[in-house]
């Protein structure tokens, strides 16, 4: 069992086909306690990786995921840009030149990608962001691989944590980000950044399980 | 959703293409990465002043590039803040040999776009210095938060920034004029409407008929708080308080005094809510020296107003009187 | 009906008390009866420029009083003609001694108001020409109906006037370049929102979501024809070809093209609209050498849009590019 | 029986009374074809002829007649202040120095005020203005008069005419005034300014006739 640079791409394209059908829905989370943004920056992003599939069809997974970084980077704007940019870049410094990785290594390539969206945004858990869905998913899948889990079931409990995650933002007041502005009126509402999170951590479970 | 647009994806780039065929002897218009600049940049030896931020704040910021203000602006998406690959051309393209600086407003993601950007120009040799201003007195002011937003102040700092650049001072100076300007200006607004964005088809909130919105920013956001609606005296001084409590701005100080349109309140309710800010900054012993009235930094179409006030002394009113030749601000020349 | 005011009617006298604290170095306002006037008038031996309106159209007119355009405004509540009594006492304020210029948009209250002004100001030993602005294609042109309306060009006519009078040509002479501009000028409007007076309270008529109003006014007026919305470039078409048939703008003509915004459409939009109007200008060989854009003749938070355009020559041109400083217009000086 | 200086006054202010009452119903009749202010326009004139009630109580019906004239000109604006102003200083001109006058002198007085109204605005029957209104009640009033009519019932005719004039606008395709620019779209609806004159000269039937 491992992750081949093919599963990288075919995840890439779930995660845009995804986005693109949840489009809608993120713009709507973004309303109450953003600037209704976030589907369409996201959609902009991956839609824009698709148009760059041709070129990293054959590349390393390091190279996949520094090309998905700087389109990102150079199309998304906004928060989530250079957020989830630095989170692709962190996830490329660390599988340079690798066609394939273990699930023991996917689980330090996304806690070097979570470190990475921590180090730009200095946001902690329990201010209402991605990272109250990252966290929980990366500790999950870290705790899973410790215990010896199966590839599929380490998968699943991460996106399982992502999704609680992403729930627990519900209730939160919002300290960082455009929510912050709202004070206690940004309660009450599931923050869109840690939806986008959750979505793009279940597709990996999706995808690599051949669900 | 009513708006005079084609597909909402185009926008931004048609928009440009209008600023383009109009504008042609003041500025010009680069595609892929998007941005406006100066038609005669760079200025060699002159301090090179950028900001940029999310479209669907017209004029600002691609309004006010010219002579005597910006030398570039980058527009993101609405409401979406640029991407690096934007500022930094910008800065490449506005760099006279003298540096760089980036008014930035503060917003999670404009800073870090800005950030990601100054570090790339600095890597290619261009002095750089970042100026974020969070004049937004609605909005608490903590280190453990994203602290305030950056909002009318920053129509006036490009401009005094832009005057400063132009007479020749130093990459530092015009930074420190920047700087100074943010931390004596605080503003405050205020909705009747919502707005909507183009890709998301309807309004970002919903707002009853006798309600209000207090404490919005700029981006079609729900402010601090709603409540029933108010006569625009009281809405005045609902605003008016907060900033001149805030500074705190005293008595015998001169200040600017700007009433900003968000975008569908028509001029004619700007001067009746003039009138009663500059009465209520008299009550305080504050001097108008200076004004500025009318929609400059907008959020699309939303009905509403934000006042903005800055304590000046002469070098900064030199700075506003100075000359400015941009499409969206001209005097002097 | 949200609006920022207080009473509906102390709405003007508000607002002009705005327009003294904030531009007493351009302009006077004088109360009972209401007339802004420039702070320097009568001009002596100069030929004086006025002119009029209801309210609700800021800038226009009030906005437009300063050296190098108009000497004087009078503004009537709102949407409503002003009085005689206003024309008058703002014709005696202006008047340098060679005679006063009235430029009238042609509404039958308007023509009457102003009509009667003129009586009582020549009995008063003042020379007094009137010119009607009637550029409206929108409306059939009769001698047995009231005519086209007077919109758009209103703003070009005053501009270039005000310019004449300013270069000190004589009271025929103004009068003969104002009548000039209005002759070779064409204006059409669209709504996509109806707007609300405020005495009356609620809009003036109902628009549904997906339905636009074509061919309407400056007064919140119904169009000729309502119809579905239409993309912005659509819309565009249907606004220019009407106005370059009805010249006709000929093929090599140099042009001034003015894209005006009705009070609620944000900027960003008027320049998707006048990237194709810009276009199209240019499919006809016609040549766009000079241009404004932004709200400047609105029906308060209406939103839509006008286009108006002018055949110009190197006269006009010269006239169009005198420095002018008014509160809601300024350049060259 | 005639028509005092006292009657006039008393008219003056039922009208004033009348339309403050239907300020809002004539603001509503110029939303469709005009620009939604005749009924402020109107209630603002009158008001201020109120004002005036004081130096005005002892003067003869030309002083009267001018007083309004003058007040409306110089506070309705819009296409009804001068009309109106127009109908009220010919109608002064007839009466100057008078307290008194027959109902014959009334029908003269009527017609050369319409005539003012006529020679201001250039309007012709048909053409969906006041003058629709304003002129079938002239002629009913002259007609009343000249069969010897009582005064009570050729001012009932002349209202009842007025009436049927204002309704009679309601087809009729505007060619003057603001409604012209609507073209077919005019048609249907009842002109503003034909409904202010009929409840004018139905208030003048009520007040002098004591009902
Ligand atoms: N400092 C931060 N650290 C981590 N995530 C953040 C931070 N600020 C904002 N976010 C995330 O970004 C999301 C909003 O992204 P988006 O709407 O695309 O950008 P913007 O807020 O600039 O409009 C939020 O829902 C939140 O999850
Ligand atoms: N040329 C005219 N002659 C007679 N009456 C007219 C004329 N033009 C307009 N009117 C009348 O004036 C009325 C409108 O008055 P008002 O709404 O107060 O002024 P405005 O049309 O300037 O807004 C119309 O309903 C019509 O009866
Ligand atoms: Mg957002
Ligand atoms: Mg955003
Ligand atoms: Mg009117
Ligand atoms: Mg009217």
């Amino acid at each position: 069992m491992s992750i081949s640079r093919d599963d990288i791409l075919a995840w890439l394209q779930d995660v845009a086909r995804i986005i693109a059908e949840n489009r809608d829905y993120l713009v709507q989370l973004d309303s109450p306690i953003g600037d209704a943004d976030h589907g369409a920056n996201m959609d902009r992003g991956f839609r824009a990786i698709m148009g760059k599939m041709g070129e990293i069809s054959d590349k390393d997974i390091g190279t996949i995921f520094k090309t998905a970084a700087m389109t990102l980077i150079a199309t998304v704007g906004g928060a989530s840009g250079p957020l989830y940019g630095t989170f692709f870049l962190q996830a490329g410094t660390k599988t340079a030149g690798k066609m394939e990785i273990s699930i023991e290594e996917w689980a330090v390539v996304l806690e070097a990608a979570l470190a990475g969206i921590v180090m730009r945004g200095k946001a902690e858990v329990n201010q209402k962001t991605m990272v109250d869905a990252l966290t929980p998913a990366v500790q999950a899948l870290k705790q899973a691989v410790a215990e010896g889990k199966s590839q599929a079931e380490a998968l699943e409990l991460s996106a399982e944590a992502a999704r609680q995650g992403m729930l627990a933002t519900i209730p939160m007041l919002a300290l960082k980000g455009r929510a912050s502005y709202l004070g206690e009126r940004s309660i009450g509402h599931q923050d869109p950044g840690a939806t986008s999170s959750y979505l793009i951590l279940n597709s990996a479970a999706k995808v690599w399980n051949g669900v | 959703m009513k708006k005079l647009i084609n597909q909402p994806e185009d926008v931004v780039v048609e928009e440009l293409q209008g600023i383009a065929y109009a504008h042609g002897d003041l500025v010009k218009v680069h595609y892929n990465p998007n941005f406006i600049v100066r038609a005669d940049a760079p200025v060699k030896g002159k301090v090179g002043v950028i900001s940029g931020g999310g479209s669907g704040h017209e004029p600002m910021h691609g309004g006010f590039v010219g002579m005597g203000m910006l030398d570039a602006a980058c527009p993101g998406a609405v409401f979406t803040s640029p991407t690096p690959d934007q500022m930094l051309e910008a800065t490449k393209a506005v760099n006279g040999g003298a540096g760089v600086v980036h008014i930035v407003k503060n917003y999670t993601g404009d800073i870090m776009n800005f950030e990601m950007a100054a570090e790339l120009a600095r890597a290619e040799g261009i002095d750089v210095e970042a100026v974020i201003t969070n004049d937004d007195v609605a909005v608490q002011d903590s280190l453990y938060t994203a602290g305030r937003r950056g909002v009318g102040i920053t129509v006036i700092a490009e401009k005094i920034s832009g005057a400063a650049a132009e007479q020749g001072r130093s990459l530092k100076e015009v930074a420190d004029i920047c700087r100074k300007v943010n931390a004596q200006g605080r503003s405050m607004g205020m909705a009747l409407t919502s707005c909507t964005v183009p890709h998301a088809g309807k309004p970002t909130f919903d707002l009853p008929e006798d309600e209000m919105e207090i404490g919005i920013g700029i981006h079609g956001e729900p402010g601090r708080v709603r409540m029933k609606l108010k006569s625009a005296d009281e809405v005045t001084a609902m605003l008016m308080e907060p900033i001149i409590g805030d500074l705190p701005y005293k008595s015998g100080d001169n200040v600017l005094l700007f009433v900003n349109g968000m975008g569908g309140t028509p001029l004619l309710e700007l001067y009746v809510i003039y009138r009663k800010a500059y009465e209520i900054a008299e009550q305080h012993g504050l001097k108008v020296v200076r004004n500025l009235i009318g929609p400059y930094i907008t959020s699309l179409e939303m009905a509403g107003t934000s006042i903005t006030m800055l304590k000046v002394d002469d070098d900064l009113v030199k700075l506003w009187d100075a000359p400015v030749k941009t499409p969206g601000l001209r005097w002097g020349v």
